[in-house]
């Protein structure tokens, strides 16, 4: 066991797949240097791997991805580096009628080992255009494994399970929990801004030698039995925090990292929620059409009977630095909705 | 430089033809579903490039994947099985025409217009990472060269030298849109604003094909960098089976009664569409199809060509056999 | 009253409006010849108002979906056409970043008055590449409103609110419903197919003038006490054919149509619901993450206990007519699985 | 031809410096969040171009949008409080720096790298519609010239004839990536590949820029379709506020620590980081700063030039001053 910061976890993660298997690549705007304000003097992919292996490239987006789809299928496991989420918009068609069809379309008879690595979320100021989650918009499309970690030992271990995943997945990566995102965006080397960051998602234990972690099994964080909060991302964390506040008002409240929004854990979420009778989800991604109806919807057909609420994001994300506190998903919101929806 | 064995392409590109029109039957029997786009008219263009390819070479085809997938040497009788959604298909019955893959052969469609721009590039980006000095080629009509996507794969291999060929085949329409009206600047000089090299040449001459895409795929061979071909040709069945201009074409009767009715509205815009209907009429005309091109460059030898003819006719009825006794059987998933 | 195709309903709303204002426009690839199997004796828009105003266009979809938020912004009300929803994820971009957005981010101060109309849905063998529905997943995108409808009236009352309304809509029209789509892309002017239409949906009595239907009003088409059916486009009357059999089998179904998706019709599902305590989603798009979870979703955040189930396309539409049967959301499974949540 | 009013531009690019210095300073006390991208040495194309705009022509800008909103006359102090994230500011604070919008400018801007292409093709669709004789800007990097939708605007722009000025401000650099290493062919000869004709110029000279673009505009209000403005600049701060290169740059000690760790993958690829680097640092140079570059051209009036330098210093002063006042205020809605 040893300690690191989450960015580091997901680029050790990366260093060790390829040091294991000359498939793996990496592409994407600046892959070269993107790592460098804090980075540089721990694994900097570029250096130890050569420009063939870490290939930047120029801000077409929707060409790599495309791209990268066939040279997955031509052996490669590439991994393709799609700035923010937000820009993924660009790519969608490589997405959405290539990376998730094509296995289908040939009668499974061809895969498409790709990782889409991208950063995601909000708290630092820079508005809708570059904050969004989008991981449920996502995980609409079928044939897509969507993975979102929450700290660095699940980082890594997804991570790896990722890259030696045969099918697509979109791998989200939080800037508040990515120490040199955080950097690069936010503070910009200042020391006169500061941000709500997760303690325990920017830095913690992790193996020392990678295993991947399976996608599609939830970790429990908090057990409790009034109600189970249900989360991603830095949404655990705020998720966390608020089941202690609610600790103190009496209310016990489990708390489950789901880690991949698709596939879901369906079992695991079974568990908890048969137990507390009571689920409030918390998301960064868009409140409508997304993963707080989907887990709604499942836990229904599976026959449970639940009191039900949801703290999300609602509409755009505001420039404003109050404004965005407010739209995101925080620890108040959370609490009030819990015990809203526990005393229902 | 070595010499395009004609006779041979000839057969490529007749094997292609009777197989899509085999296809035709089938589709208009109401066996074949969904909107079928055949490649009649662009054999010289296919026949040429796909002639050339070595094993392990890549290609990423558009909408009109029949007659790339057939000369590749991928089984005429998986395709067909294929097209009829039978579970033996090539795909299983689940991609269709549209949707054709063989990991074999390292072949790839998209129905998604440019999209074989990229996806060659990525199967070069593959292959000359693993060092095969092997290539790929994208195949696809000149309305997708106002793609995005294209435009950036273009940059894409350029910057990063890699071997992809592109192949522009330039029916001078997409669907139902004369295309000039809607591109700017000439498509060579896209190349050129890329860094890539281009060669224009007649499509429906599949000797002058071959020989432009010789050079450029030794250059291709030889880690010069992507090459782009600007090779024109017609579609003898317009945009795809049943396509609608067509059919108010061959229907003289029908377009008519439709002028007759838009009379008030006659102007500007009613005389761009009849023009439409002259144009589309215009290209089907038999000296632009590369198969008749050919046959007339051949035909000193007549008797070579029959036999050939009755040999690839032959083939392809067997093919048809083969395929519908084992549709016959019914869809067994196995 | 007037007898009209439901494309047809279509275009004579475009015409309607087009003769009212001189600002709407259309725009898309071959918008001059689309409609001229059927239809070059009814409304030809582009005969009738010139290629300025009926513009077609290049293979490029982001390029003239982006031009037309910004031709919005300058005074017009651009109707953009993208010929099948599967081809909007080459628009993305323009649509989650750009029109979405751009209202919000200026502080409520510009508008994008524009209407994105987009062919969608399957059933004649083209596969999943050019059959994919997906409005519930532009719905999750905030700022976005979704118009589905589902029979010649509908299509022509809901175009004109859309081209009226101040904000981005997209527009969906199912291939199934419109005559010249079938035609082009299904028959191809052969006799020797045929495919499952929906008579009410193909053809119906719309009004001699078209007028406005608001967006977020749903449209109870059949009443019914045991279960809720609720959909849209042509789920809608595949719907009313199983609540037709239903009846038959003792079951009787209300069947909904929502004509949007976005925005939900919130205290229309809740009257019915509340009603019926049973709740039966027929989705043609995607189910996960998408429509029929954000309906029950919202169900529970009204405080409503129902009994819940889908059908939904789950996959990848297949190529082949028979498995394509099965992806789609058919009368039977709609019986199948209504049955099942009355049982239960 | 008219003659540039030098005088009148270097005030503009003044105003712009100085309000942007402003930002900065306001930016490093915490006072703006998020990543801040100025535009500060590329004031003399923005000045070229924007002083000959009329009332009712459109602009689509990039991801550095502050000067060419100050330099369009649009209120400084709602973009400070804008930037403040005041409800009161331009955009009621829900936009930011990146996401600012005048209706009544027909100003807008975006984040998405391209995405001014379409957005200017847009707006002069609509301007040329409504035959209002006006002109639409869009403004953008170099690297913005690999972005699909901004190739697929030219194109449009030119088979519609549209009035688009497309400036591209070439700072050799996209973020930390040497542009040229991922950019084929010229970038002239690309818009060429679409029909449009191209000016390249020095970017750091107002007055030439501002000739080029005269000529340009003119052709453009004549309806002579699309014109292409290639102007090569600098960025004085990188790329943006904080650029982590920068900051290597300006910590030589910083630098030396981490090429001692990483001395083990010594190699081709370290190299080609630490060249960055020096680069980077290259182009700090004054004689690329556009104000030093046009100050010097105007020396020969010292006084003139105080003067103007204390009236803006003034100016700018005042907009921060009133900013402030109105953003101590505290932040009401209404
Ligand atoms: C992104 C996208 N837009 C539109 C279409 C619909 N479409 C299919 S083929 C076609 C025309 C293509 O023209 P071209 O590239 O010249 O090929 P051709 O059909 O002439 O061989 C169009 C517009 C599509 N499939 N994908
Ligand atoms: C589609 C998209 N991809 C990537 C980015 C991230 N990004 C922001 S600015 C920038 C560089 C742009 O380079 P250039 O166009 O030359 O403009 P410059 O910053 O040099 O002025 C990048 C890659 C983005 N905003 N949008
Ligand atoms: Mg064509
Ligand atoms: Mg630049």
């Amino acid at each position: 066991m040893t300690k690191m910061g989450f960015a580091q976890a997901i680029v050790s993660a990366i260093e060790q797949a390829m040091a294991e298997d000359e498939n793996v690549i990496i592409m994407g705007e600046d892959v070269h240097v993107l790592r460098i304000p804090k980075l540089l003097p721990k694994p900097n992919l570029f250096i130890r791997f050569g420009k063939e292996r870490v290939k930047y490239t120029p801000i077409s987006e929707s060409g790599f991805v495309g791209a990268a789809v066939t040279a997955a299928m031509a052996g490669l496991r590439p991994i393709v580096e799609v700035l923010f989420a937000d820009f993924l918009g660009v790519t969608m068609d490589a997405i959405l009628n290539h990376a998730a069809k094509i296995s289908f379309f040939s009668g499974n008879k061809w895969n498409v080992p790709l990782v889409i690595r991208t950063a995601c979320g909000g708290g630092y100021g820079d508005a809708g255009q570059h904050e969004q989650s989008l991981w449920g918009w996502l995980a609409h499309i079928p044939g897509l494994s969507i993975v979102v970690p929450s700290n660095p030992a699940d980082a890594g271990g997804l991570m790896l399970s990722s890259i030696y995943e045969d099918n697509p997945v979109i791998y989200f990566e939080h800037k508040m929990l990515a120490d040199y995102w955080l950097d690069y965006m936010g503070s910009g080397g200042r020391t006169t801004v500061s941000f709500d960051v997760p303690e325990k998602g920017l830095e913690g234990e992790v193996p020392d030698k990678w295993e991947s972690i399976p996608l599609g099994k939830l970790n429990k964080i908090k057990g409790g039995n009034d109600i189970t909060l249900i989360s991603v991302g830095v949404g655990v964390h705020r998720s966390i925090e608020a089941a202690n506040i609610l600790e103190e008002k009496g209310i016990s409240a489990e708390v489950l990292d789901l880690r991949c929004v698709a596939p879901l854990d369906i079992e695991g979420l079974k568990k908890s929620v048969s137990k507390t009778e009571a689920v409030l989800i918390v998301d960064e991604d868009y409140k409508n059409f997304g993963l707080s109806g989907e887990i709604c919807a499942i836990l229904l057909e599976e026959g449970l009977s639940f009191k039900y609420g949801r703290v999300c994001t609602e509409n755009t994300i505001p420039y404003s630095r109050e404004l965005e506190d407010q739209a995101l998903p925080n620890t108040k919101r959370i609490i009030d909705k819990a015990v809203n929806i526990v005393k229902k | 430089m070595v010499e395009a064995e004609v006779w041979q392409l000839y057969r490529d590109m007749l094997r292609s033809r009777l197989f899509e029109e085999a296809v035709t039957d089938l589709w208009e029997k109401g066996k074949i579903s969904g909107e079928l786009h055949l490649g009649t008219g662009e054999e010289a263009i296919i026949a040429g490039v796909v002639s050339q390819l070595e094993e392990g070479d890549a290609m990423a085809v558009d909408h009109r994947g029949t007659p790339p997938f057939i000369m590749r040497g991928i089984d005429p009788v998986l395709i067909l099985l294929e097209f009829l959604g039978h579970s033996k298909g090539l795909c299983a019955g689940k991609g269709g025409h549209m949707h054709l893959f063989s990991k074999e052969h390292l072949a790839a469609s998209s129905g998604i217009v440019g999209s074989s721009g990229p996806a060659a590039t990525g199967f070069a980006l593959a292959l000359k990472y693993q060092k095969q000095k092997k290539i790929a080629v994208a195949f696809f009509g000149e309305g997708a060269m106002n793609q995005g996507m294209m435009l950036e794969s273009m940059n894409l291999a350029s910057v990063w030298n890699l071997p992809v060929l592109f192949v522009c085949k330039d029916n001078d329409w997409a669907v139902s849109t004369v295309t000039n009206n809607v591109t700017g600047g000439k498509l060579i000089d896209r190349a050129k604003g890329f860094g890539i090299e281009g060669y224009e040449v007649d499509g429906t001459d599949v000797e002058a094909v071959w020989k432009v895409v010789n050079e450029a795929i030794s250059k291709l061979r030889n880690n010069d960098g992507p090459q782009f071909i600007h090779a024109h040709c017609v579609h003898m069945e317009g945009h795809f089976l049943g396509d609608p201009l067509l059919r108010y074409h061959r229907n003289p009767t029908m377009l008519v009664e439709a002028a007759d009715s838009l009379k008030q509205y006659a102007g500007e815009s009613l005389d761009e569409v009849f023009l439409l209907l002259r144009k589309i009429g215009g290209q089907l005309k038999k000296k632009f199809d590369p198969l008749v091109v050919t046959q007339k460059k051949l035909k000193d030898n007549a008797e070579r060509l029959k036999q050939i003819e009755e040999e690839v006719t032959k083939e392809i009825e067997q093919v048809v056999y083969k395929t519908l006794e084992i549709f016959k059987g019914g869809v067994k998933d196995d």
